[in-house]
């Protein structure tokens, strides 16, 4: 079972590494990008589990090492 | 009255802290390696700096799902005394020990320098040698120092004088220029200045003792200077 | 269509003895293990023959060139490993994982040796930065990659230098240093001895990454570059952190016969390395060394670069405590070989014989040997045609000094080392931004000092003169600092060999490097040759990057270069002469890279550096600052910056004022020292016959120079504080 | 316009931040996970442009900046 967790930080968290990189494509000629947002794609094999088990791990994962939701809101896809 | 540094693996200011307690203010100290279950022994746990497991995905996310953690927050439920130094400070954060987030440095670059702090509070066990707006120089490098909070939990800071060190020139976006704070009990301290770099008049700077002097102090039952 | 061999990189010669050395054909794996191994990279069948040029010998040295580093004797039963490793290619490509990948290369050639790695240097070499992207990308990615490496393991990056010139623009460089501590009794060599002893491997997994990155290196860099892309890998500073604290707690055991990292020419390298020091054999199966893709062929996994790995040579038997401490640090050590007395690497995928090679025929004793022509560049008569009269003096001097202070390669390199953890470990006494760093060794009373230095562009107007001014210039920034120089290891940068011209550059070089290190008493320990660093027919400047070593008998006693306190005076030791040739002054501001190189006399260098070290350890000084890019002007205002400090000097001169200034005469420093010592020093200098002045004293906050009684520096330190120090910050951020 | 930009190593590079997580999952209770690799998701608000361009600018930006094509793939959404 493969799954995509996506990680972001919340809205309310300032994001230096997408403020940065707005600046440089400002710069490099994209003038016209508004806001950029830095997050992670994390694509996870989990083996041989079945789906509705798939979900509970996912989440648990996720509020344990994937993301720090202090900061960050997380989601998942599970494929297949 | 014991010292204890817990070793993870990718720990690098371990030493430091050792060589600091040990050799600058005659402490008994102790490594504690990260899979040690019992830390019943120690009177204050120190977090140290590095990079622990790589710190790849986010820093001190790793560490803080060690079981040795689980220790550490027993430790701190009991009032004892908790510091984490830079990643330490990381790990505090991401086990909950301490409120907040460190994120990246606003410029994205590792600093390495040598950084006026300000004490902003000096009741707690980690400032009680020092003067309140007392500024002193503490050594810092970290790529991802950058304190982020929510409103609430930064009002909750400020009225219960949680934040402790705060820097005179911003080096990393820090909100409120945190370099250091602490919980609501105050016996949990998370700083990202490294106070163990600046023991020693050879290497150019003795700031730091203080820190570990009020430590030593409030161990043995005083309060303030 | 090129034949087989070209195809592995080699010549229709090479092949034929390849034929010989089998009496048969090579099969595919075996071509490519050759094709590997007499790589230039691997090789050095290029520089080889001139190598016995260079001292290798002295009462200090434990261990020359031919080992993984070199080691050097600095007393109280310890030693100093240290070497230096360029990741040119790498570096150009991907400059972030380039650059990180050549740090973790260098530290594992400094454990293996069984010492801990104790600081990291760096010597970078970009195009012009002003106006350039490209460069400016680079720059960035570099410092980034170093950074991230070094930080991660906990070793402090504690100095370097960085040079933009238009020679590297295409072909920028990047050469990383490690420095590591060492007890005598712990040195380990890379040998495989005892037939049956188990070949155990540690680290990360091998793959498909870092295919033929030996043969990379031996290249010119092309277009079709980008494309070869499988050279490039990502490296994990973490596993190596782990692989370090796990090797040298094996090499305190004494399981370990031998030891050897795996770094170019991967597993091929390594095995035949530690089989021709040993017994001479080695039987490896491909199939239980661990894959980190799928269906990888026999000769993929022999001449993969994967990073963070290391081959362990275990006594037999010992082979499960060897596992229980490697699992400790989270690792794995699998054995996939043992060692044999049969001359043979035989390579067996299963119980499949894939290989089978007489193991002497593949290192560089089997390798060819080249000894090419060479000749004198055209270049060199036009650009000694230069005379200082050619150019017109400026006319103000605040505005020159400015500029000069400016100039990407004399400006603060603080936004560099800021991003470098220097502090770690706590033992750095002296900071990168002084001379020569100097690190404290823990349990004793002495430091080290450490420095990289080259001015390629002496190197470029007189390859001989300027390699033994880039040794001697070390060894000043050593003795600045108050340490005696004791080693050195180069890092050897050059276009292609097999042209006759820059092979002349290569060999005056290399007859200069051995001239300095007999005259100035360190000897060659270890180093490295990077050549074909050229792309469309221009090659770098010769580049024979030094990285020297010195020792500091009482740590209190180190000294830095800036000035401390108003009041005391300023002396300058040597004597300028007419010497603005190859200087920065005539680049930056004439725009001009020609003339004569300076004129180094070892006589005078030699005496001077001996009565600093004196005047040191006598601690009649309070600074001490060696002249080089820039000169006179420009070492004074460095000596106020750090401070804040001022300084009020007067000169008596005959040359013309831009010449008195900025002239970059050999064997200069400027010193300062409280009023009461002067006549100490003075009486010595007399004593010794070496030319000196009292040009001044340090003042508040103003920086005046007078020459023949006529103002022509007027600037407030804060001024030229801003300026230096914004330089470099400015053009990246 | 708002766009999607994944940014993932290539299948032949290693990822060692992804095999030292996949060790943590596997030490922390998820001892079936087999793989795990890291990427980037990058979100961004491109401002006032029409979808075509949109196409062309994130392609461009994508090697320009976004992503480091010696090493890693990258493919891109926009959104509405
Ligand atoms: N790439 C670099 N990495 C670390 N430190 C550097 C680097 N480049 C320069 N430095 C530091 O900046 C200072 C000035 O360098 P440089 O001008 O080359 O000194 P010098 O002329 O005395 O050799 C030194 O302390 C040096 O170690
Ligand atoms: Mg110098």
């Amino acid at each position: 079972m493969k799954a995509k967790v996506y990680v972001r930080l919340k809205k309310s968290i300032a994001d230096p590494q997408g403020t940065a990189i707005k600046g440089m494509l400002n710069k490099i000629g994209f003038s016209k990008v508004e806001d950029v947002r830095i997050g992670k794609l994390i694509e996870l094999d989990l083996g041989d589990v079945a789906k509705e088990d798939a979900e509970v791990q996912l989440n648990e994962m996720c509020k344990k090492l994937l993301a720090n939701t202090v900061i960050e809101d997380y989601r998942f896809e599970i494929e297949g | 009255m014991k010292f204890g540094i817990i070793v993870f693996p990718g720990s690098n200011c371990d030493i430091d802290c050792y060589h600091a307690l040990k050799v600058e203010l005659k402490q008994n100290v102790e490594y504690i390696w990260h899979d040690t279950e019992n830390i019943d022994d120690f009177d204050c746990i120190i977090l140290p700096g590095g990079f622990s497991y790589g710190d790849y995905l986010r820093c001190g996310a790793a560490a803080a799902n060690t079981r040795i953690m689980e220790s550490v927050k027993e430790h701190a439920q009991r009032g004892k005394l908790v510091i984490g130094i830079c990643n330490g400070f990381q790990v505090l954060t991401e086990v909950g020990l301490l409120p907040g987030a460190l994120i990246r440095n606003e410029k994205l670059k590792f600093i390495c320098d040598v950084a006026p702090v300000r004490v902003e509070n000096n009741e707690s066990p980690f400032t009680n040698q020092l003067v309140e707006g007392q500024i002193i120089n503490l050594p810092i490098a970290h790529g991802e120092g950058n304190y982020v909070a929510t409103e609430e939990t930064l009002k909750e800071l400020k009225e219960n004088k949680q934040i402790l060190f705060t820097y005179q020139k911003n080096p990393n976006g820090s909100i409120l220029d945190i370099a250091g704070i602490c919980n609501e009990k105050r016996n949990v301290l998370g700083m990202m200045p490294h106070p163990e770099r600046a023991c020693e008049a050879l290497l150019g700077n003795i700031d730091g003792k203080a820190i570990f002097e009020s430590i030593i102090l409030s161990l043995q039952g005083g309060t303030k200077k | 269509m090129s034949s087989r061999y070209e195809e592995v990189g080699l010549k229709h010669d090479e092949y034929k003895k390849i034929l010989e050395f089998l009496g048969r054909e090579p099969n595919e794996l075996e071509l490519n293990m050759y094709g590997v191994m007499w790589s230039e990279h691997c090789s050095y069948k290029h520089s080889k023959v001139l190598f016995k040029h260079f001292p290798t010998d002295g009462k200090n040295v434990l261990q020359g060139p031919g080992e993984n580093a070199g080691i050097v004797d600095i007393g109280d039963n310890l030693a100093i490993a240290m070497k230096i490793e360029s990741h040119n290619h790498p570096s150009a490509i991907e400059p972030y994982q380039g650059a990180a990948t050549g740090v973790g290369g260098i530290i594992r050639d400094i454990f293996a040796m069984g010492a801990r790695p104790i600081a990291l240097l760096n010597s970078l070499r970009f195009g012009e930065i002003e106006n350039s992207d490209r460069v400016k990308f680079l720059l960035d990615g570099v410092v980034e990659g170093i950074a991230g490496y070094g930080n991660c393991m906990g070793i402090p990056t504690v100095g370097g230098e960085v040079y933009f010139n238009s020679s590297y623009k295409g072909n920028p460089l990047v050469n990383a240093m490690c420095v590591g501590v060492i007890e005598h009794k712990k040195i380990h060599r890379a040998n495989a001895s005892g037939v049956g002893n188990s070949i155990m491997y540690i680290g990360a997994a091998t793959g498909r990454d870092g295919m033929g990155g030996a043969s990379f290196a031996s290249v010119e860099l092309t277009e079709q570059s980008e494309e070869k892309k499988s050279a490039v890998q990502v490296g994990d500073p973490f596993m190596e952190k782990l692989l370090l604290e796990a090797c040298l707690e094996l090499l305190d055991t004494d399981c370990i016969v031998g030891i050897q990292d795996l770094g170019a020419a991967g597993l091929t390298s390594a095995c035949c390395e530690t089989a021709t020091k040993g017994e001479g054999g080695m039987e490896i199966d491909v199939l239980k060394v661990p894959r980190r893709e799928e269906n990888m062929l026999p000769v993929e996994i022999m001449i993969s670069e994967s990073q963070e790995r290391m081959l362990l040579i275990v006594k037999k038997g010992r082979e499960n405590e060897v596992r229980e401490i490697v699992e400790k640090w989270n690792l794995h050590a699998v054995t996939i070989g043992t060692v044999t007395n049969n001359d043979r690497l035989i390579v067996r995928e299963g119980n499949v014989v894939v290989g089978d090679m007489p193991a002497q025929s593949l290192d560089s004793s089997g390798a060819p040997k080249y000894y090419k022509d060479y000749e004198i560049p055209k270049y060199i008569e036009e650009v000694r045609k230069f005379r200082s009269s050619d150019v017109n003096e400026p006319t103000d001097y605040n505005e020159t000094l400015l500029k000069m202070l400016t100039a990407p390669n004399i400006a603060s390199k603080e936004w560099i080392y800021r991003q470098y953890d220097h502090m770690v470990r706590t033992n750095t006494v002296v900071a990168p931004g002084s001379d020569a760093a100097v690190i404290r060794i823990r349990g004793t009373n002495k430091a080290i000092a450490l420095t990289t230095d080259c001015n390629s562009r002496f190197c470029y107007l007189n390859p001989r003169e300027g390699s033994k001014i880039a040794v001697t210039e070390a060894a000043r920034n050593i003795v600045c600092s108050g340490a005696t120089p004791i080693a050195i290891t180069d890092g050897l940068n050059f276009g292609s060999p097999e042209k006759p011209d820059r092979f002349w550059q290569f060999r005056e070089c290399i007859i200069g490097i051995g001239e300095a290190c007999r005259e100035l008493d360190t000897p060659v320990i270890s180093g490295n040759v990077s050549f074909y660093n050229e792309t469309e027919n221009s090659a770098i400047y010769p580049t024979p990057i030094i990285g020297m070593v010195g020792v500091l008998d009482d740590v209190s006693k180190a000294c830095t270069m800036e000035f401390k306190s108003a009041g005391d005076v300023i002396i300058l030791l040597g004597k300028t002469k007419d010497e603005i040739g190859g200087s920065e002054y005539l680049s930056r501001i004439h725009n001009l890279e020609s003339g004569h190189v300076p004129y180094l006399n070892f006589a005078l260098e030699k005496k001077i550096q001996k009565l600093i070290l004196s005047a040191i350890d006598k601690e009649l000084l309070c600074s001490a600052h060696d002249l080089s890019e820039g000169g006179l002007a420009v070492a004074l205002a460095e000596c106020c910056i750090t401070n804040k400090l001022g300084a009020k000097i007067e000169l008596k001169t005959n040359l013309r004022t831009d010449i008195e200034l900025f002239s970059e005469t050999q064997s200069r420093f400027v010193v300062s020292l409280k009023q009461k010592d002067v006549y100490e020093l003075v009486v010595k200098l007399e004593d010794e016959k070496i030319p000196f002045s009292i040009i001044g004293e340090v003042s508040e906050s103003d920086f005046k120079i007078d020459v023949n009684s006529e103002e022509v520096v007027s600037l407030k330190t804060e001024l030229m504080a801003e300026k230096w120090r914004g330089a470099l910050k400015c053009l990246m951020d």
